[in-house]
Parts: C-alpha cells; structure tokens; sequence
C-alpha cells in the first residue's frame, strides 16, 4: 500500500553484511540485497515457450548423476543433430539449456563429460569463477585462468562451489557492473584492435549502457579452446560475423573434430547470442540483453533490475512494452513469426546437410580419395558450421531475423556446391 | 436471505473501496487531481515516466496532461476524470496494474480528439471531405508528442 | 506568419471546376487541388538510390521511340537476368521503374512491345483507365475492361491518355479514395474469399486506413493473363505468400513461357510490392503504402499528402521520423544493411540458377529424355519463381527483410534439388 511505499523509497539498501572482492556467496550478497537475491533464486523455475524456455523432466538419480530433474534432450527432439555431429561428445547428450540455477551441475552431469576428457576451461562460463581465479592465482585473475584451464574437468570442479553469483557480474563496493571474464576482457580487445582501438580495456573503457549487454556477452559467445594450453578464446579477430568468424577459424586451421562418418575436419558453433543479437536491429537501437531479459520491475515504490533471467516471452509487458505499445498476444505472435520462419529454413538446411553427409559417406566407401573428397568436405564443414551458428543460437532467430535467414541461406548454398563438386569430381 | 448475503457483501466491499479510496485520495495529495497541474499526475510514482517524458517533449510549453486525456466540455471532462480517478486510486493503492500501463482504446480516442482542440485548422485538408468519412488516427503517427518514455 | 497562416487554412478548398465521375484531365482536378497537382507532376523527377530510384539516362530518339531520356536498363547492370529469362521478352528490355509520369510512355515504347505481341490487357495499370473503361462498357466498368483486354495493345492504345491520373485514386465528388481497377476488386473478392469471406467489396468494405494501401495495390502486385480473354488475374485464391501463388499456379498449370534453354515451362514474378509489404512488419503494425511514400508535408498552414509519389529514401524526414527518431543518415543506413544483405543471398541464388540452367541445357543437348529432365526442370520452375519474386519486388527486401531472405533460400535450395536430380538421375 502507498504508506510502505512511500517508506521503502527511502530504504532502498540496508548495509546489514559488509561484503568484499573474496565474498563469494550470493546468500550473504542477499542479506543487503534481498529483492535481487529472490528473484535470482527463482532461476530454477522451467516454462517452456514455443521454442525457448525449457521443460522440466523427471529422472531417477543415480550416483554418476544425481540430478532429478533435467531439460528435454534435443538430440530426441531432432534427432539429425546427431548426424551433424557425428563423432563428437555433442552427439551424445545435448540438451535446451535452462536457468541459471542449474549451470553448474548441468555442466558437471552432461554425458560429455563421459563422451570425452573436458579441460577445466570449462568452468569459466558455468560456475562463479571469479574468487577462484584470484586465489588459484595469488591474486592475479588471469594468472589463475590459466591455471585452471589447464587442469581436467573434476579437478578444477572442486575449486568453485556456485552457479554465476552476484560477485561475476557486480564491483562489490560500488555494486556497479565489472567484466570478471578473462576470455571476455580478451576478445573485446582483439576485437577493437581489429577496429583500430588499441588497447582497450573493457572495465575502464566501456559505458554503463554496454556494460548491461558485456556481462551476459562474457559466456553467450562462441568460442574455442586454443592451443595446448587449452586457453578459452572468443574468435573475433576479424569481427563478430558468422562470416568473419569462420574466416577466423580458416586461417588458423582450427577443427572442432573430424567428422566420424566423412572425414571432414569441422567446427561447431555454440551459443552465439552476443555474435548474432550484434547484427540485430534491437543491438543497433541500444537495447541491451538486460532490457529484455532483466527489465525493470516494479517492488512497491522501487524499481528493480529482473534477476530471475529467463525467456522475455514468459514476462512480456516488462520486456517488451516499455518499448512496444501492442498488446502481449500481438507481440507474442510477432516472436512466434520470426521464429517459425528461422524453424522452417533451419529444416530445409538440415535436411540439405544429412544428404551432404550421405553424399560424402557413400562417395568415401566407394572409393574415392581424400584429394577427391576434399571439395565436398570443405563445403560441409562451411555449411555445417552456418547451420549451427543459427541452431546453436537460442532466440531461434528473434535476435537478428533477417541475418539467421541470410545465414541459412548461404549454408544451403554451401551445401548445394558441396553435392555439385561431388558428383562432379 | 441468499440476495442479502450479496448485499452485505456488496456493502462492505463498497465501503472498504471508497474507505481506501478517500485514504488514497488525501495521502497521495488525490485533491491535486482535480486540477490541471501535470506535477497533481505525477504525485503518483506510476505517472512519473510520463510526467519526466512530457517534460522534454515538444508540448511542455503548449499542453499539460489534461489537455490530452480528457475530452472537451466540463461534463465529459469531469467525467472521464472522475472514472479514471476512480480506477487510478484503486488500482495504485492495490498495486494491481502492469509495470508498463498498456492505455485503453477509449482513452487513446480521448488523445486522438484532443489533437483537434489545437490542431483542427492544420488538418483540415486531411480530415475535410464528407461527414460519413471515417477518422484518421493521429497517435498513428505522433505516438510520443506528450511524452516519450 | 501565424495569421497568414489561418487565412490560408480557411481558403483550403477553392472550387474552381466541376468535377464529375468523366473529369479525366488531372490538370481540370488541379485547378481546385493545386497543391496536390503541383506535387503529383514532380514524379518526372530521376534521382537514383543505392537500389532505387531511377537514373536518368539521355538517348536519341527515334520515330518507333521518341523517348530523349529513358531509365537504366537492368539487363546491362546484371546480365544474369538475360539468362534467367530466356526466351521472354523481358530478356529483351527491362530497365528500372521510374516515377507515374512516365508510365505510359515506358509501356508504349518498351522493347518488349516488339518482341512479343501485347494485348490491351496491359493498359490496366499502365493509364488512366477509370473513363476509358467505362466509356468502352457503356457504363459498366468490367465491360469495358474486359473488352479492352481481348484489343491489341496498339488498338487500346488509342483509347487512353493520361498515366495514373486523379480520378484513378479518387471519388470526384467526396475526393475518398476508390478502387477503380477491376482485377483487383476481383483479386480481393477471392482472396477474402479463402478467407472465409463472402462477397467481399473493397470499394464498401474496406476502411479509409486499408485505402491507403489498396489504392497501391491495384498495380504493384503480381499478375498473370488468364486463359484466351486475357483477363487481368491476380493469383491470390490461396493467400497473397509466395508459397501459395506459386501453389496456385502449379494447380492451374500455368506458364509464362518455355525458356529457350532448358525447356522448362517457367513462370516470371513481378512487381509484387503489395505482396511483399504484406508479410512485413510495417503492415503489421498499420503502416501503408502512402506512409511512406506519400507521407504528410506542411504547406503553409496546411498539411497535405505529398502526391510526388517517389522512393522514401529521398524523403526521409517526412517519411519515417515521425515514427523513428532515428537521424537520417541512420535511417538510410538501417534500410541499406536491410537491403545489402537481399542483395547478397540475390546475387548468390543467381550466380546457382544460372548454373543450373547450364546443367539442364548440357544434360539436354546430351541427349537426355524429357522424362529424364522432368524433376530438375521441375525445380527450376519453383526456383526461378522464388528468386523473381524478390528479384522483381522493388524494395530490395525492405518491405520484409527477413521474409525475402526466406525466399531467396528456399530458391537456392530448389536449385539444390534441382542440380542432384540431374546427375542422379
Ligand atoms: C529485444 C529483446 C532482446 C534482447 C535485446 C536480447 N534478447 Fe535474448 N531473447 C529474446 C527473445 C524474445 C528470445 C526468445 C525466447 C523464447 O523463444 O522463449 C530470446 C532468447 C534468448 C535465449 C534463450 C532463452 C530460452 O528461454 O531458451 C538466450 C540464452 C538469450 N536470449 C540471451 C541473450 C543475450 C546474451 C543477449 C544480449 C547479447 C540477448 N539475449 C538480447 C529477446 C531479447
Ligand atoms: C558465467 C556465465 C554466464 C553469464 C555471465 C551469463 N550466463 Fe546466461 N547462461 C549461462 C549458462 C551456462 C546457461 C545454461 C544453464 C543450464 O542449462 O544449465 C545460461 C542460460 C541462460 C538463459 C536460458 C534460460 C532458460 O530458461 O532457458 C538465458 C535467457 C540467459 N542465460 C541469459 C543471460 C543474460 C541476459 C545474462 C546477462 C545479464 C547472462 N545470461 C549471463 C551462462 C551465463
Ligand atoms: C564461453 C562460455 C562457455 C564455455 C567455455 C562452456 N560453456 Fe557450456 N554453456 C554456455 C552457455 C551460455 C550455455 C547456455 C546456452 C546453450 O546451451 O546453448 C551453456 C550450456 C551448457 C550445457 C546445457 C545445455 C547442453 O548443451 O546440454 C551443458 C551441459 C554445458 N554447457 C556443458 C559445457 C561443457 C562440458 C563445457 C566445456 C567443454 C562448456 N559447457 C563450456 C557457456 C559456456
Ligand atoms: C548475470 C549477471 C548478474 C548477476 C549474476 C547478478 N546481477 Fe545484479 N545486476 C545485473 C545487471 C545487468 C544489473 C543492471 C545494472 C545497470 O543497469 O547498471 C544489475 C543490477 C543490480 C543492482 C542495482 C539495482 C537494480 O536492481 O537495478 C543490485 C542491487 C544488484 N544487481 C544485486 C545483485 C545481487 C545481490 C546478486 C546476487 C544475488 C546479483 N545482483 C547478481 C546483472 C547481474
Ligand atoms: C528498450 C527498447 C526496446 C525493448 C525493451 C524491445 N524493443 Fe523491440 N524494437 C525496439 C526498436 C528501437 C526497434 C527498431 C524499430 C524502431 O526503430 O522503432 C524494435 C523492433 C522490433 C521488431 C521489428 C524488428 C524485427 O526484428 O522484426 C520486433 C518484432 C520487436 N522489436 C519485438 C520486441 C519484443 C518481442 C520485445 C521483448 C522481448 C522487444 N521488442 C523489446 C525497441 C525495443
Ligand atoms: C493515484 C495515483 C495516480 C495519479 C494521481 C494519476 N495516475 Fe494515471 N494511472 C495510475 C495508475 C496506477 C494507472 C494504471 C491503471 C491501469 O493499469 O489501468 C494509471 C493509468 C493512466 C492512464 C492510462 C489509463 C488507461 O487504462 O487507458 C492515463 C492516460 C493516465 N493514467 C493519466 C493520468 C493523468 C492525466 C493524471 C493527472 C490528471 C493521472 N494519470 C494521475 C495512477 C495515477
Ligand atoms: C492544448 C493545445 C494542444 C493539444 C491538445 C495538442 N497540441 Fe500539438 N501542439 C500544440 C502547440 C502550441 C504546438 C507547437 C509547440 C512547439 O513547437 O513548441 C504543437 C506542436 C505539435 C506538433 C509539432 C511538434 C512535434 O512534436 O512534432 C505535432 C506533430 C503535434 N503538435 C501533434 C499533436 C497531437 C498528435 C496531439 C494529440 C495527441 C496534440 N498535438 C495535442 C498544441 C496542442
Ligand atoms: C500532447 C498530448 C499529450 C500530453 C500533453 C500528455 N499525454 Fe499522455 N498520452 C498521449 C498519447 C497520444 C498517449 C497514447 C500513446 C500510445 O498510443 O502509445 C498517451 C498515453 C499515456 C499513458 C498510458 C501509458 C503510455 O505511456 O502509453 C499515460 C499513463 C499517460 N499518457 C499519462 C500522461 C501524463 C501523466 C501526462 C502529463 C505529465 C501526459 N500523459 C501528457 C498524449 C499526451
Ligand atoms: C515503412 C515504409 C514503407 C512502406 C509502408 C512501403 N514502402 Fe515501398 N519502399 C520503402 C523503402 C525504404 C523503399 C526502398 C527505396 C530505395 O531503395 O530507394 C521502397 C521501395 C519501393 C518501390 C521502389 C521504389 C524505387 O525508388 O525504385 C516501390 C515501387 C514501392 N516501394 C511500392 C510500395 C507499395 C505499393 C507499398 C504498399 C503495398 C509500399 N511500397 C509500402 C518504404 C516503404
Ligand atoms: C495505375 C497503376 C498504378 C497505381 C495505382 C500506382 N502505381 Fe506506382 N507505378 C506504376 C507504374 C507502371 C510504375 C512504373 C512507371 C515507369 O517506370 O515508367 C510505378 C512506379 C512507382 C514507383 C517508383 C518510382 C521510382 O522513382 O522508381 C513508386 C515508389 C510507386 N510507383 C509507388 C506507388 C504508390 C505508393 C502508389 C499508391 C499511392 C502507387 N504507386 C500507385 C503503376 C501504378
Ligand atoms: C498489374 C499491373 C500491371 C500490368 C498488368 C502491367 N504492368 Fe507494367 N508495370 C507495373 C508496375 C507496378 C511497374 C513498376 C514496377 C516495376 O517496374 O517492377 C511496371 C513497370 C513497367 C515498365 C517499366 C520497367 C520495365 O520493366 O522496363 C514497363 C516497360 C512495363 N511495365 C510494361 C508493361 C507491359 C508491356 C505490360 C503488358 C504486357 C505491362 N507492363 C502490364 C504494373 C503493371
Ligand atoms: C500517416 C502519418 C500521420 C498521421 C496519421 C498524422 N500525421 Fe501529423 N504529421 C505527419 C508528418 C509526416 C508530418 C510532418 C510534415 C512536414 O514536416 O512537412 C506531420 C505534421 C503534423 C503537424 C505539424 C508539425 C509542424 O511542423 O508544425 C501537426 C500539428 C500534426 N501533424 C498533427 C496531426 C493531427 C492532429 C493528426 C490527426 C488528425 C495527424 N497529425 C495525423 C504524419 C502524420
Ligand atoms: C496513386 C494514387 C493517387 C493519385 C493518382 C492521386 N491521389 Fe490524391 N491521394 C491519394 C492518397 C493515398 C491520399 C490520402 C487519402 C487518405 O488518407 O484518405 C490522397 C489525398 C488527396 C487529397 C486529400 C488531402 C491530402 O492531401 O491528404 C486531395 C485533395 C487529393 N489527394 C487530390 C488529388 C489530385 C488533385 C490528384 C491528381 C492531380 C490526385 N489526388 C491523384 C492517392 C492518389
Ligand atoms: C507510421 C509509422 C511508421 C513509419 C512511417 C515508418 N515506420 Fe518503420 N517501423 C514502424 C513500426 C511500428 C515498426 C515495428 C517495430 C515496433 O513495433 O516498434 C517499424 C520497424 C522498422 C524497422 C525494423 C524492422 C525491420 O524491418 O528491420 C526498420 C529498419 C524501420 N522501421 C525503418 C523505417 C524506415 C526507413 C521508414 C521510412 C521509409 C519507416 N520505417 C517508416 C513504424 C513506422
Ligand atoms: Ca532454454
Ligand atoms: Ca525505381
């Protein structure tokens, strides 16, 4: 009611904890700031939407993995994925990602983890990482970076107790936003050399306004490990384009793994949200990741940044309609159309590369050479890694429509060569 | 004995909304609303991204809230605002209003008259031709002259 | 001043002329609408944009053309498109649309007039038609069209005029817009028909705001000549998509004509603005065709609708600021990547239709059977189709962005299919 309204305007922070730059917990981050800390809590809520959100299914716990509820498999859902993938760990278990509560242990229980021997790079994007880093690194952040993504899986595991906390994204002194990431603060700078800005530093050179789309662009990125040291690099050297991406990846020869059924040395894309909403209209506008996935909210007389993250369609009128003055069904459906158009060319290309893949496998056991081969398979590999691109990245097309058509289309034409030179040659 | 029990329960429901409404009414310096002072609206946190628009907007100098949302002529005037006031205290003091206020069709018809009151002579060529001609929707186009937010 | 200004603003409407449903001189309606008639003669105006407007191009003239200045022709800029059309006669002379004033001119004079014989047919949207049509039926206005649509175009000629003139948009008596054009009141009369619909008259029927569009879309739409009578046909019975007017055609088995190369019965695309619009954002959110292109200017006290008809790009201010605050040079740039990126997929999906039209003439000349060639010439077909309807929509892909890039994938993927059938076959 208006009375405790008109109170709580003037409380807005109550200094009960003092917490410093070695306070790793969220529950104590909490005791100062309760609102943000319940609605963060509430990241292990799962809806699914159309294409987003995510579905709660039951398991029975085992010892190897204790979880008792995971997300849909998507290798069921679609199940040439594992053909597409075929030969690496993510053909044996992948699943729609959920809230941030779950990082963590996802990471810790995907079957990958069985699949192949993962480097403790891994931890970097699932895990609060930060004070870990520092002390593993006597106080050097990126010192104790290296350290870690040198180590296995299961080691690193026991140097980080949480999913993302309060103290990844936030200065725990002025509360303001600061880029904890090392693969984060590198790629930004490899970036704007690349743009002719040298030296930059994300922590004292971006505003406050991109800081709300960097904090999320420190893991929603495409990335690979690097060299023997396994060091966790974001390929944007000559942009952030699919294009320039995998350009990138040409010239410095870099595979993902070798095709299990055509022998092609191929890449694959992962989670490219920060890449592709980059090419978006809404990028271009200004509107950052936060505006979207956590708006203002109203608590009494304050308003609030949204720390339960999650899918903008599930909370439309904050996400949205500050911006957009049509009704929540209308700005549904305006997703939905988008999206249903990304589903329908996502199809098309899949189904081209299985035959591509077919194509190849059939010409391979027939005979054919690698010298033969080689054009087909260096088409796949471009094709495959433009479909992934678009299928890795999980607006289904919302964040840049026109450029995941675009993209998709460039695939089925690289995929239209591949079949030509084949038959061809 | 069932009609009464409704009754009743009407009764009290009544009194308890009026009860709020005048707690509301003088709290939140509701005697204000009556007037045409733009800061009246913005007493009531809610308005408050309209009020900071309306500030920077081409017509801080030519129209305050009134002149937009309520229509011509003090009867109708009185009542569009009274109505609003009605439902404005009731939902702000029950806090049960969407964090970005969607505007109902019959208001935004209230804005779109409005325009006329000053603007009638500029678009008379668009507006001239035949009385069965339907209207055209000025906040089409002009969605952020009173406020951007 | 001011107090000029509400001198003006009484004195909008000086009733000079009597203007009656015969009035076909624009110059007659002009004397008591002088602003609009000044505007509308400036569509003699050539400026050229990145992908629009027109360019100014001086020539000689001649006794079977007197034109001393014509617009560029496509075929020179991008000769695929000879290759594409082969066999047509827009493989002849095609050259890019410029503003009303020359309408009929460019339709009289056009090269194409001498590669194939028209019929009067054409004359619909090309002229003034309202009076000549109603004279012709003796006040039926479908009569009249029908009759002139069996006329060689040389003898309907002679029964026009003017281009586009007042009378074709507007009411003489109320100044309302009207729908004049009889394929479109039928066009839409079946397509609300599958929608459920009956006996739908748009000239009752539609609202002032859907006018602002229709009025448009009685000649910037794909059409087709229909059976011996020629008769203006617009292919909506299924929908206005590019799916469901190809889907149409295949029901009808319709062609445009056989191309001279690979033998294909093929169908060409064009101008479907109306169509394309459609599917776009804007016509979601209300935004017609004369918003843009017709937007609102002040003159003196008064605003009217600019009636220079031209590309908004040259009109920035009036034509998209008052809905985006954008500056001009943002905007311009905003609709340039829009259109950079059709024009990529464009030109991708065309350099793979010639290469599949190379592959058919070989396969033929090889003596493969008709039945032989049958699929791929199948899938050229529905390529080409596909390919021309972003090729002829006039907005390089702005009207839709993501919609045309749709399209363009779906063609290159039946180029795809096309050119696997061949060798497997
Ligand atoms: C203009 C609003 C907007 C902006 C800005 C935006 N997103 Fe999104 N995002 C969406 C919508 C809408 C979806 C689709 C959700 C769905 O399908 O349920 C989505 C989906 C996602 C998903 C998948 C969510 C799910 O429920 O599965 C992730 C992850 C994501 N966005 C991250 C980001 C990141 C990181 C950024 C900034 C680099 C960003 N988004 C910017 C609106 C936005
Ligand atoms: C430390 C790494 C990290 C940071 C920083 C991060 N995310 Fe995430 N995010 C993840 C991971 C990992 C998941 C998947 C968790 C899972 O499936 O178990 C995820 C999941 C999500 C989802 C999917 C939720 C769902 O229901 O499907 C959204 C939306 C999202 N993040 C948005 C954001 C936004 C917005 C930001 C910045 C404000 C952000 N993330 C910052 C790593 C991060
Ligand atoms: C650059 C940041 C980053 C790195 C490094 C990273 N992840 Fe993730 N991971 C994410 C994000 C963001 C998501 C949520 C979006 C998605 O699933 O596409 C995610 C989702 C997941 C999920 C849940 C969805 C699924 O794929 O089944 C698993 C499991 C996972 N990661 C495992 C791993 C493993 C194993 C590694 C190391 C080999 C790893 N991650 C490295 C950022 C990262
Ligand atoms: C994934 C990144 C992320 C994490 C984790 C995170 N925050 Fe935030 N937080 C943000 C962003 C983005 C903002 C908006 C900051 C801005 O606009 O400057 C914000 C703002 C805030 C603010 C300022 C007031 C407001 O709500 O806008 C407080 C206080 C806050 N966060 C507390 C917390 C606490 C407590 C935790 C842990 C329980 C936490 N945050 C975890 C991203 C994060
Ligand atoms: C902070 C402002 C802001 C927010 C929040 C926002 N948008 Fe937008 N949106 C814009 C702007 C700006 C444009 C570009 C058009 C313009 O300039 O008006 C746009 C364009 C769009 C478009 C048309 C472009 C396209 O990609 O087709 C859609 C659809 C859209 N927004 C939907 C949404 C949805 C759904 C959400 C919530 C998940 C959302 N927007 C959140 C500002 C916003
Ligand atoms: C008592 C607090 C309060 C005051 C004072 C107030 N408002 Fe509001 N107003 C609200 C709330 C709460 C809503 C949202 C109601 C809803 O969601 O329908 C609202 C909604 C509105 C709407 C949208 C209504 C609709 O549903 O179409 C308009 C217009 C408006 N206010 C104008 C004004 C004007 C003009 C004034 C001053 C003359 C004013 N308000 C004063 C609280 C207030
Ligand atoms: C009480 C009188 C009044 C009302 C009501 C009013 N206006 Fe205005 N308007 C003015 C005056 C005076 C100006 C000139 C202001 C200036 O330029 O400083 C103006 C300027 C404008 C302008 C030009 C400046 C700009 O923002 O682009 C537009 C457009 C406009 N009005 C549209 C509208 C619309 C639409 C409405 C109704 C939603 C409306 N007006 C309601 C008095 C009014
Ligand atoms: C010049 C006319 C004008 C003035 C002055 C004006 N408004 Fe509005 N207002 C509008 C229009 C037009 C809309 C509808 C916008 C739309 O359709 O999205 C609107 C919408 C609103 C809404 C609904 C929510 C929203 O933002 O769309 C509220 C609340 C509101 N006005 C409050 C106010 C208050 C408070 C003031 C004074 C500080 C004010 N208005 C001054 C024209 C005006
Ligand atoms: C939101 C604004 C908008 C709307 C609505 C719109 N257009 Fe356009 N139109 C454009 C832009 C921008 C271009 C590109 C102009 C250029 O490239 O110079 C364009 C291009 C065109 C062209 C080619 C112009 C040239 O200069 O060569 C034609 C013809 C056209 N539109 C007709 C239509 C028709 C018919 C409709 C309605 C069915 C329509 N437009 C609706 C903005 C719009
Ligand atoms: C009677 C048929 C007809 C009608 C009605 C019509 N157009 Fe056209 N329009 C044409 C033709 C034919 C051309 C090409 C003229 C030429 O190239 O000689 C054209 C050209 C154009 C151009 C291209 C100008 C340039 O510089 O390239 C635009 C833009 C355009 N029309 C928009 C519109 C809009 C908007 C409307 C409705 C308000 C409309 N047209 C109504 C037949 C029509
Ligand atoms: C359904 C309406 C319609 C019909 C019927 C029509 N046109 Fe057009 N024509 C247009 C429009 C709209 C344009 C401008 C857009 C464009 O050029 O794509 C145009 C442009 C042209 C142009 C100038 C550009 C170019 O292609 O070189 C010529 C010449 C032309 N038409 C000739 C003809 C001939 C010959 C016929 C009959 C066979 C015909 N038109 C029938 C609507 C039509
Ligand atoms: C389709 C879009 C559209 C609609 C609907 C519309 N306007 Fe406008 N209006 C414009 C444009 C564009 C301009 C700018 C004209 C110029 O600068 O030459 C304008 C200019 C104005 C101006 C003059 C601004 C100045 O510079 O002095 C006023 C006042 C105005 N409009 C009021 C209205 C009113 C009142 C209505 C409703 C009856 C209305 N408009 C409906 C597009 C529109
Ligand atoms: C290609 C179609 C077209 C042609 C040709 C045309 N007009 Fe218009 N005219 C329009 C449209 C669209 C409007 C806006 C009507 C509305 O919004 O209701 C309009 C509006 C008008 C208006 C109303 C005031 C205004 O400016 O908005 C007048 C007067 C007018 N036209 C006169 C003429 C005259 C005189 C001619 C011939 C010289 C002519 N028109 C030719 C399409 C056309
Ligand atoms: C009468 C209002 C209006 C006019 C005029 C208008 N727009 Fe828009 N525009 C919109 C709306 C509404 C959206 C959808 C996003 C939203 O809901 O805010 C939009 C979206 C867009 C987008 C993002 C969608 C996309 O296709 O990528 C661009 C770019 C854009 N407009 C450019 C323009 C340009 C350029 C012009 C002038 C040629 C123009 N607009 C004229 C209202 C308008
Ligand atoms: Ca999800
Ligand atoms: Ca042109």
């Amino acid at each position: 009611n208006i009375f405790e309204r008109k109170q709580e305007a003037k409380n807005i922070f109550y200094k009960v904890e003092d917490i410093t730059d070695t306070t790793e917990s969220p529950e104590i981050w909490g005791r100062n700031f309760p609102l943000q800390y319940d609605d963060y809590l509430r990241t292990v809520d799962q809806v699914r939407t159309k294409y987003g959100g995510s579905e709660a299914l039951p398991r029975t716990p085992s010892q190897a993995d204790p979880r008792s509820i995971v997300a849909h498999s998507r290798l069921e859902e679609d199940p040439r994925l594992k053909t597409m993938w075929a030969g690496y760990a993510f053909a044996r278990d992948f699943r729609e990602e959920r809230g941030h509560a779950y990082m963590l242990d996802d990471q810790t229980f995907t079957e990958r983890q069985i699949a192949a021997k993962q480097p403790g790079t891994c931890m970097h994007c699932h895990a609060s990482v930060y004070v870990p880093y520092k002390k593993l690194g006597g106080g050097d952040l990126i010192k104790g970076f290296e350290k870690m993504n040198q180590m296995p899986y299961p080691e690193a595991r026991k140097f980080v107790s949480h999913p993302v906390a309060c103290i990844d994204c936030h200065d725990p002194n002025s509360m303001q936003l600061r880029i904890t990431r090392p693969a984060f603060i590198e790629g930004m700078r490899t970036l704007k050399a690349a743009q002719g800005i040298k030296n930059y530093d994300v922590n004292t050179m971006a505003t406050r306004q991109e800081m709300r789309a960097f904090v999320c662009g420190q893991c929603h990125v495409e990335y690979y490990f690097k060299g023997q040291e396994k060091r966790l690099t974001y390929p944007w050297m000559q942009g952030l384009k699919a294009d320039s991406i995998l350009s990138y990846y040409e010239k410095v020869k870099f595979d993902d793994w070798i095709h299990a059924e055509t022998g092609a040395g191929v890449i694959k894309a992962q989670h490219p949200e920060f890449e592709m909403w980059n090419q978006g209209i809404h990028a271009r506008s200004g509107v950052k990741c936060a505006d979207c996935h956590m708006p203002y909210k109203r608590v009494g007389a304050l308003k609030i940044s949204d720390h339960h993250v999650q899918s903008p369609i599930l909370n439309i009128n904050r996400a949205c309609q500050t911006c957009h003055k049509w009704d929540e069904n209308e700005l549904k459906e305006r997703v939905e159309i988008i999206q249903d158009r990304t589903f329908r060319l996502r199809g098309i290309a899949m189904d081209a590369i299985i035959s591509l893949v077919q194509d190849i496998k059939k010409a391979k056991e027939s005979g054919k050479t690698d010298a033969e081969l080689a054009a087909a398979r260096s088409y796949q590999r471009k094709a495959q890694f433009y479909l992934d691109f678009v299928e890795a990245e999980n607006s289904m097309g919302f964040h840049a429509p026109q450029e995941a058509a675009r993209i998709l289309g460039e695939s089925i034409n690289y995929i239209r060569l591949g079949q030509v030179a084949l038959r061809d040659k | 004995m069932f009609s009464r029990k409704i009754l009743v329960i009407t009764a009290a429901t009544t009194g308890l909304f009026l009860g709020i409404g005048i707690y509301t009414f003088l709290y939140a310096k509701g005697y204000s609303y009556i007037t045409d002072d733009p800061e009246a609206c913005a007493n009531c946190h809610s308005m408050n991204p309209q009020f900071n628009g309306w500030i920077k907007s081409s017509h801080r100098s030519a129209a305050v809230c009134n002149d937009c949302h309520t229509p011509q002529g003090a009867a109708a005037k009185y009542y569009v605002k009274a109505s609003n006031g009605f439902w404005h205290s009731f939902y702000f003091t029950t806090g049960w209003y969407p964090d970005n206020i969607e505007i109902k069709q019959s208001n935004i018809d209230v804005a779109d008259d409005a325009c006329l009151k000053c603007h009638q002579d500029i678009v008379d060529m668009m507006k001239r031709f035949k009385d069965n001609n339907e209207k055209i929707s000025c906040v089409r186009c002009h969605t952020s002259v009173g406020h951007f937010d």
